[in-house]
Order: C-alpha cells, then structure tokens, then sequence
C-alpha cells in the first residue's frame, strides 16, 4: 500500500484529509518546497545520503531490545523496544529535522525556524542547525518554555533564539502560528522545519518519509531477532510522527495491529485530555493548514488540552493517520496520565529504560495488552524517546520530595535576582 | 446590486474628490466588544467608507498581526460566538449604507457547514467573504455555492504569484481582489513605493475587478499612493490601534485626515 | 603489545604500577573474581554475549562522527569523535557495567554494588541491576550526590539505593572507601561494580577489557572514514577507563599517539586540580587497592582535589596509563575548567555536540592542537559521555540567567517543606 | 625481648586469674588529642593491658568503621602527621609497660619509605605493625626489612582464608596472630559463638604463635570466650566510645568490668 500514491487532484489527501491552507502568500514557498521534495524523494543518492548521515551523526540504526523482564513478568506476549531514544538529543525528532536539513541545503536557504511544544524538535532542530551552519529561531509556547527549561537551555547554547510565545493557550498550536507568522514574512531565505506529520502539504508526506527509516529498520531487526512478524505495534500519537514512521514498516503486512497511543490526560471530557480519535470530544477542521480531526467547539475553535506529556497535547492529529484509522488498519487508544506514570515506573524498575512521557504511553497500552496475548505472540513499541529531558515533570508527576528540596536548595545557592 | 458594480458607482463618485481611492475598513466582531464596534462603524460610516470587513473571531488567526490575535483571543473569551457575529452582521447592513464583508478563517465556515454557514451571510446582509487560509484550489465548492447566493469570493493577490497563479486567482476571484502588499502579516507599516506600484501594474494585467491593497495602509499618503494605482485601501490594523490608543475623537480625526 | 601478558610473579602489575591491595578477608573473593574474569576472557562465547548485549540494549557500535565543520574553522587536521555519548545512559560506563553484570551472572550473585562520583557510573549501574535483577547500594559522597542529584534520582527510580557518604571529602575517593566496607561486610552476595580502571587487580584489566571495545570499533570505523589511522588520540582522564578502553585500539599503531587529558582545574597547585601526571603535584602511593600516582601529602594522605568535571577530579590514576606514560607511548595534559567551558560552547554552536564536562577536556586539548596541524592529519577524540546530564554544572559554569530564574520559580512552585 | 616470648610470659603470669586473656587496646594518634590519648593510655596502663596498638592516621581507612573513620579524619584534620606519631610513641614506650604495636594503612608506610619507617619505628620503641591492607603477598621486602630489626608484622587470618591461603599466611606471621572475627569493618558486635571458635581452632591449626581476636570485642563474656580459644581479646571501638561518651572515670569503670 503506498500512503502517498495520490489520485489525481487530490494531491497531499489522505482520504478526506489532509491538504494544503495556507495564506497563499506561501503559495510558491509551498510549491518549491514540494518540488525540491519530489526530487529528492526521486534521488536514490539522497536517501543514501540521509542514511549515512544519520548513521554517522545519530547512532542510526538503533536497536531492537527485548524486554526480556516484562514479558516474563507479565506473563503474555514477548515485548519488544524499538530505541529510538538512542537517537542523538534523544529522540526520534532528529530523523525528520536532518533529512528537513539536507534539503534546505539543496533549496540554499540559510535560516530555519521551528516551533516546539516539548522542546525536543526544537533541541533537535537547533541541533541541526548547529551542524548545518544555519540561522535558527525556534518559537515555543510560554508555558512550554516554562516548563521545559533544560530544552531552552540547550537550545540557547547551541546557538538558536527561542521565542516563547505568549498567545493563545501558550503551547504547541501558538507556536505553530507563530511560525507561519514568520514564514509568511520571510520565505526567501528561510524553511519552516515542521516537527510532526501534520501541517500543509507536503508536510505529512515529507515528515512521514524521513521518520519511515524507524519502521524500515524495525521490521527487519525484529524478523532478525525474533523470527517472526509482531502481532502488534504500538507508539504514542501527538502530532503522529513516530507512530507513522514505525508503522510504514508494516503497512502491508496485513495481519500486524498497529495501535496509536493517545493522551488520556484525565481521562475523556472536553479539555481533560488530547485523545483526537480514541475519544470522541474531536471532529474534522481545518486548521495549521490541513484539514483533520481537531480538539474544537462548534464554533471551530480550538479548546485547551491536557496531558502529562507536553509532546502529546497537540490539538490536531496527522491526517494519514486518520484515513487509516477510518480504513481500520489503526487501531486508537488514550491513555491516562495514571496509567503513564505506573507504566513508567515500572519499565525503569524492571528494565533499566527510561522512556519519555510521551513514549510511555506506548509502552502503558502495550503492557496491559500483552498481560492478556499468549507468549508466543509479539508487539513492538516504539521508544519515541529517552526521559532523562523530563526530569522535571517527571519528578513532579511521581512527586518526589528529595527532588523538591535539591530544587529549593539551588534556588537558595543562587539567591534572589 | 453586485458587489463590483457598487464599487464601480462609489469610485466614479469620487471622481476628482479629495479621496481617490474607496476605503475598506475592519473590525473584529465583539472585541473590545460590540458596544463598541457599533461605536466604530458608525464613525466609519460618517467618514464615508465604503466597505466593512467584520472579521469572525477565530483561535488560530495565523495570518494576523500581534494585534488582531489578541482581538481574536479577547473576543473568544469574551464570549463570542459565530451566532453572535451573525446576528450582529445583521443589525449592521440593516443600518449603515457601506457593504459588508466577511473575514475570517477557513475553520469557522467549515464547522458551521459551508452552506449554512453562506446561507446566513447572505441572510445577514454580507456581500462577499476573505478567507486567507483558503487558498483558491481547495475552494471550488465553496465558491459554487456561493456564486448560487450571489456571494463574491474575495481572493488575495500576493507579490511572491507567479504568472500563472495569477491568472488562476484572477479566474477564481469576484467583486473585487484583494492585494497583499508586502510579505508578512497584518500590522507593520508598508512601504508604498514603485515595488508596489510594480506589483499593483501586474494585478491589473490579470484582473479587471477593482483591486484593493492592504496590509499596513495607515495614512493619507499611503491612501493618496493607492488612488493612483489601485481602487480600494484597506484600514486594518491602524484604525484598531487608533481606538484603542485615544477611542472615539482619536478615531473620528484618523478618518478626517485620511479622507482630508 | 599485550598490555595484559604479565611477567611471573607480577600478575596485576604494568611496570611498577597496579598490584592487589586489599584487606585479607577480601583475599577469597578476588581470587575468586580473578578466576571468573579469566574463564570468561578465555571463553569466546562471553565476549560475543558481551557484544550482542551491548548492540540491543545499548546501541553499539556507537559511531564516529567527523567535525566537518570545527576542522574547517580551524584551519587544521581533520576532528573525528568516538561517540560513546550515544550509549544508553549518555556515557562509556555502560561497556564496563553491563560486562560486570554478566560475570556477575556467572558467579552467581544477586548484589552489586558501585562507587560513583559524577553519578554516570550509578546511574549505569542502576540501570544494570534493574535490567539483571540484582538488589543494587550505590555510595555517593554527600557532595557528589549535591551536585548531581539529576542521576540520583534516576538511580532511586530504577530500583537502587543511594548512600550519601559523608566521610572525609564526601567525594569519589570516599564512596570508594565506604563499597570496601560493604563488600568486606557482603561479600559472600556482593559483587563490587567498580566503575574505572582503577583499584585492585583484577579490575585494572578488566575494566579495560570491557572498554577495549570502544577502541576495536574505532579503529576499523575511522579506517573505513578517514582511510588512515588518526595521528592523535584524545581521551579525557579521571580513573582512566575511557582513555585505555580507546586507546587499546591503537596500542600497536605506534605513530598513533596517544594523548591523556586531565583535569587541570584552576591550574597547577595542590589541591587546584586533579592532573596526576601531566602537572608535578602528585606522586607514588599505595592506596584503595593499587599503587599507582596520587595526588597526596608528604605523610600520604590525600590532597583535595577541583575540576569543573565530577568525573575528573579523582586522587588516583589508571595503572596501566601510568605505565604507558612512563614509557612514553601516552603523553599527559592538563586541561583547566576554563579552556574546558570554552571548548564545550565552541563545540554546541559549531557541531550541535554537547560533550560532557569530562569529555569536554578532551574536546579542549584536541582542538587546540587540530589548529595548527596540517590539514591531511587525523586526530580522534573520545566523547565518553553527554552533557546533558550536567545541565546544572554547565548552567553554573556558563552562569546563565534564565535558567536561575527557573530554578527559582520551580522553588517558588514547590513551596517550603 | 621477642614479642612473643612476652606474650607467653604474661599469659603465663595470667594463669588461673579472673582475666583468661590478655588484652591489647587501641588509639588513634591525636584523636580527639594527644592529650587525651595519653589519659587514655594511663587509664588501660592501670588496668593491666599487655599491649596497645597505636593508629597513625590516614585519609583513606577503608578497613575501619565509622567511629574509627571519623577518628582518622579528626586527627589529620587537627594536623597529626607522621612526625608527631612517632614522637608520640616515643614519649609512651619510655613510660609505660605494655608493648606498643603500629597499627595504620601501608600508604603511611610506602610514602615515608619503607625502611626509614622501619627505623624509625624501632627506634620510638615499637614491637610490631599492622597493615590491614598489605596482604603478604605483597609485603615481602617490607617484612625483610623488618626482620632486620627485630620488628614483628602481624598478620590477619580471617573466616574466609582458605586451607591453603591460612598457610601462607602462617608463613609470614611473626609476634602474635591477628584472627579478624568475623566479616565487615571495626566497630560493630561480634556475637562470639561456635562459628568463632571453629575459627579459631582452625588458625590454631597452622600457627603455634599466640592469637589474639579482634572486631567487635566489648564486653566480660567475650573476654572470657577467647581466653579460652585464644590468647589475646583486642579492644578497639569498645574502649573509644566509652570514652567518648563517658571520659575518664567511664574508661575506667569499663576496664574494671572487663578485668574483673
Ligand atoms: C519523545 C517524543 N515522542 C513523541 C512525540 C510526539 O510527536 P509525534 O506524534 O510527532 O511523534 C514527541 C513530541 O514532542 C516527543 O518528544
Ligand atoms: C562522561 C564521563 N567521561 C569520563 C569519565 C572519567 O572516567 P574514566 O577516566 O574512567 O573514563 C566519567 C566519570 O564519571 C564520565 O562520567
């Protein structure tokens, strides 16, 4: 099944969804951008090249681990961990904002910006920056900034201007309209690096194909290492770039689940959580130029979100995603911020991972189902990305007290301003 | 009487006036709030402007300025709801003799549903509607269904087309085109100078629909440059920023002077 | 050159150097340590479980990555990086760690415990007995545990407790001191993780055994990038398990040389500093299990040490470096905390690489050098770790003002106790 | 006089007394002081004690418990140096009776030169040395050298020697043997039972030399208890905590009760 074999006119749709709305002041960035996609996409050596950078730079191929303790523990499936979290910086956004990278370089733009809601596309992203020798600004929500400092940090350090953006609710959303804002303004020499599968054409597209290199690996090891197909794959959706790129690997393997992971936050009810499709408090918009299922009233505007991850509570949910998810070939499901901290707590202890909030969604779903397989199936979770940024929400979600007085003793060592 | 031939009177009316070109002004429906968009519009009316937008509020106004996102988000939380922008439209074209245009984003026109929401624009008195995110390919049934009500599209022209784009927005547009006369958002000053005069000459090429420019048109030279090369000058920004900084007399003489 | 073919009668001894010094009680448990660790070295199938473990759970090999564009700033040799900072758990203990655990597996023991002093090799110990299900003590010196509370709380998450020693200079030596007495107490269960190639004989040689495999993979890699072996080394030095563990790779390439960067603090001068060999403060002893250079008084007791790094600033030294300086195939230089601050923000911005404090010595002596070497040569440099992990030490060595402003907030937000 | 023909002389001298054991005790030099050291040593004089150990400090006391520990660290803190050991144990050989044994870390000893220790221990009166962590393996030269002078090294055998390790260590032992009751650092209880005396039956087994236990010896009972496995109950922790805690008429009151 190829995702991206589009019907004539419809071009960047994913059944209903998808699409390009966009002030058409962008309408020739946009077009030039699809075409110096549509080359590279046709250029084996560009691929090639993308590899091998990602192997030297990030560490690429990450492993398949399994999780031997759990599986045992749990008394089910054989739990397996695509480690992602290896990546450099830490995560999976790497993959996508060095292939954005390689083609700004062959567009010959010089400046990039970025929005970020968790900080990791923007560390990412600055990160690329760094090593590609462009300007960057990144633009983040004034509660992210706030809590996610230690990202700003190492963005600040690695050279980017961090914005922090105080319309709207504050987060992820605003910073995307913030940088359509600049981008409108500066097109000529800059490339809006898009962190997630959502957005205009060709964003999902293009963000799909560079994340695909997770699920391209990930089917082979697991064959390699456990014989055999999983019967499930699981990853967490916030925008839906991890889960898109780990599923690709199996999109035609008909007899594997796949299982996106949404953020239940409190659990169901407008405003309590970010699940766009497990829940029912979503309906199809368009907005942040696609159109999609979104978190709205029925006035079309966007109402707040919530979830313990900062990765996951984005309003709007990638539209390839939705269309097989409608077609049944994805299944979705949201999981609280309960569930996330227990299941958390439990793979640090039993196996010596830390996933970030935003994986441990993945990893929450995937337990509770694989208790109940029988032991000779498989499911395979996508580690989206190492926790050890977290630090601050984590210990504030499991409320350790150790951590608070460590906290107040700095402040105390740094005394008032 | 369609949209383009109002404009057509009201600009042979201003034949050899003071003021060459029209004026399209703009508010955001319930921001400070009603009571005083009615304020507005009636100093607007008395100055003589010919067009209105009234723009719907909306969560993500991605194409606006610092300004007009906080109308948006202050109107939102204030309250405000497509209904009451409806009902507020309405009590405006039972009133004021200027034409009435709605502004807004894609979104809201979409989840009201696209024929019940031109449906009540028509019903409301609107003449036409600005949509920035929409960009004419995805607009077609839109468009159909508002060409069955009489509805002009207004599309946007902007200085980064391409030849070919411009002809495609010229097929798409009705009642008059929109052009956008810098990069960026709303807000910031423009320079208008012989790159936009440039830029203007090439609309024209593609369109004989009255063009209007906006995008930080704030003064009676910018007003006096678009008489010369265009037809309509969009006030945005400059009149809200005007309210709020001196209300009503401050208001009253910014449309004095513009028109002087 | 086998660094490991002891004389008779010398077994444990490079030159005058190493040596096992330990109370008697200990006698029974080294030698029966000595004798696993030997079996193991023997059986090839140990070394190849070593290895796969290390490709699934921790992303081996790590790659090299070229510093395209510090090497072009600097107008000089070409800059690779070993990146061991890509290791699960951010650093090269990793290696040593997970390589313990298996013999630890084979003696059949069910306890470990582990020195730390920056906190890398807790926290890779940590992670170890939560993924072999050994109960796991780490011992910190309270002022480690301080500055490092971000991997104290990940070695209490994953299962471990962690003992804040408050003896003598609360500090590495200290923690090392306080294991001796637990394992003299637990022996008969315990295994001792130590965490660098230091101490008694057999850990010396084991230790870099179990890092040997950075220095394997990095001399085929760079072979198979730069098509020639590297005319510098880099390592940083603290107990010296980095170092050795790369620098084994070019022990028989002798115009490779090899260079060992200490912590030079704030310069020479007892107790500015932790540079055993390359500054004239230390001298010969005997002391926590082997006899090596310490940094001590006339009457043999240890000085106060300073480095920027808590990874660096330990009284003794690798053993086997010692004798390899001696014979001058390493040499030794010191790096003070301020050329180190400076090389990591020149190293952020320019490559979007965040080395450890540690690490960042390296970075600092190599960079240095590259700038007026020629253009065809090579110069490698070990990133043991990522810096990430030291997000407080570097905000205070930077002095950046943002992030005090958070940390004052945050103890605003969690209120007096 | 050879150390252990004066072990055997005062064991002999013991026969039949309500104190089976000789005791040998325990300083820190310089910890909390000189001073007080010396009180302290007046008061175990006065008791009886056949031999006292005195610690030169060191920074690194891995074989000690946390009193002991902490004691190191006071008496460097408080400038002791090797020097003022030294002229310590002097000024106590010259007055009192029981035999001084050096005990401390082999670094104190490496770092000051093995053979300029050496002398410099024998001349300042002293028997014997231990090194808790030179094994023998190591500590051939310095043994020689001891020889020499007629200085004893006493050497440990501990529960979990092996037959042929026991041997060895046998070997090497000069003076007295140093049999380490049971697992673990200084300072906490040993329960002295049938294990502890399997133990000690054993190291009788490959020495002829006198034994003396140590580790966690606190009270009458197991005074008792080794003077009839063994030859010599060393007081360590014990006496030091009740100094600590009670001064000099505690001391006292303890090596009363432990001698009556
Ligand atoms: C570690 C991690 N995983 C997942 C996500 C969610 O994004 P996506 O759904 O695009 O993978 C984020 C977003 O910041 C993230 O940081
Ligand atoms: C990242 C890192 N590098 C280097 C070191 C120094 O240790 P070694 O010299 O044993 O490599 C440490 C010690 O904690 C470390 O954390």
């Amino acid at each position: 099944m190829d995702l991206f074999d589009f019907k004539d006119g419809r071009e960047g749709y994913y059944g209903d969804y998808g699409g390009t709305f966009l002030p058409e002041i962008l309408h020739s960035t946009i077009e030039e951008l699809k075409r110096a996609f549509r080359d590279a996409r046709e250029d084996p050596s560009f691929w090639q090249e993308f590899v091998e950078l990602m192997q030297s730079y990030s560490g690429r191929p990450t492993p398949i681990t399994h999780l031997a303790n759990l599986s045992k523990q749990l008394g089910g499936a054989q739990i397996y961990v695509k480690r992602e979290d290896l990546n450099h910086t830490g995560s999976h956004k790497i993959n996508n904002v060095m292939g954005q990278g390689l083609l700004v370089k062959r567009m010959g733009k010089s400046r990039v910006i970025a929005e970020t809601g968790a900080g990791q596309h923007g560390y990412a992203t600055a990160t690329m920056a760094a090593r590609f020798g462009f300007h960057s600004k990144i633009y983040m929500g004034a509660v992210d900034v706030a809590r996610q400092r230690p990202n700003v940090f190492w963005m600040e350090n690695m050279g980017s201007e961090v914005i922090a953006v105080r319309d709207g609710q504050q987060t992820l959303k605003d910073a995307i309209n913030e940088c359509l804002r600049d981008w409108v303004t500066n097109m000529d020499d800059t490339h809006y690096v898009l962190g997630t599968a959502c957005g205009p054409h060709p964003f999902p597209e293009m963000v799909s194909w560079f994340q695909s290199i997770i699920g391209r690996e990930a089917r082979d090891q697991l064959m390699a290492l456990s014989g055999r197909l999983p019967d499930r794959v699981f990853a967490c959706v916030g925008g839906g770039s991890n889960a898109i790129g780990l599923f690709q690997g199996f999109m035609d393997d008909s007899d594997v689940e796949l299982v996106g992971c949404e953020a239940g936050g409190f659990g169901p009810g407008k405003g309590n959580h970010a699940a766009r499709l497990a829940y029912k408090d979503a309906s199809v918009g368009v907005a942040q130029g696609m159109k999609t299922y979104f978190l709205q009233n029925d006035d079309g505007n966007m109402l707040e979100t919530h979830s313990v991850a900062a990765g996951l509570d984005y309003i709007g949910v990638n539209p390839v995603l939705v269309h097989l998810w409608e077609q049944e070939r994805v299944r979705f499901e949201a999981v609280t911020d309960e569930q996330v901290t227990e299941a958390l707590k439990l793979t640090m202890r039993s196996e010596g991972l830390i996933p970030a909030l935003e994986s441990a969604h993945g990893f929450a779903q995937a337990l509770t189902e694989a208790a109940s397989m029988s032991t000779k199936e498989v499911v395979l979770i996508n580690m989206s990305g190492r926790g050890d940024k977290d630090i601050f929400t984590i210990a504030d979600a499991i409320g350790d007290d150790h951590w608070k007085q460590f906290i107040r003793a700095k402040a105390n060592e740094y005394g008032t301003e | 009487m369609a949209l383009s031939n109002y404009i057509s009177e009201q600009l042979a009316a201003r034949e050899g006036s003071s003021r060459g070109a029209l004026l399209m002004t703009h508010v955001v429906c319930g921001y400070p709030s009603f009571e005083e968009n009615w304020q507005e519009l009636e100093i607007m009316a008395a100055a003589g402007v010919e067009l209105v937008e009234l723009q719907f509020p909306f969560s993500e106004p991605s194409a606006d300025g610092p300004l007009f996102v906080k109308a948006n988000q202050q109107a939102i939380q204030n309250g405000v709801h497509v209904d009451d922008c409806f009902e507020f439209m309405q009590r405006v074209t039972d009133i004021f003799d200027f034409k009435v245009v709605m502004m807004g984003y894609f979104n809201t026109v979409f989840k009201t549903g696209p024929r019940d929401f031109m449906q009540r624009l028509k019903a409301a008195g609107g003449s036409a509607f600005i949509l920035p995110d929409l960009p004419v390919d995805e607009a077609g049934e839109l468009h159909e269904l508002a060409a069955e009500l009489d509805l002009d599209p207004i599309v946007l022209m902007t200085p980064t087309n391409s030849p070919e784009r411009l002809q495609k927005l010229a097929q798409a547009a009705k009642g008059f085109v929109y052009c956008v006369a810098r990069k960026g958002v709303t807000g910031s000053q423009t320079e208008m100078n012989a790159e936009v005069a440039d830029f203007l000459s090439t609309c024209r090429k593609y369109t004989d629909l009255p063009l209007a420019v906006g995008f930080g048109v704030s003064q009676k030279s910018d007003v006096d440059f678009i008489a010369s090369h265009a037809d309509i000058a969009v006030i945005g920004t400059a009149a809200l920023k005007t309210w709020e900084s001196g209300g009503a007399p401050a208001l009253t003489e910014f449309f004095a002077q513009l028109a002087a």
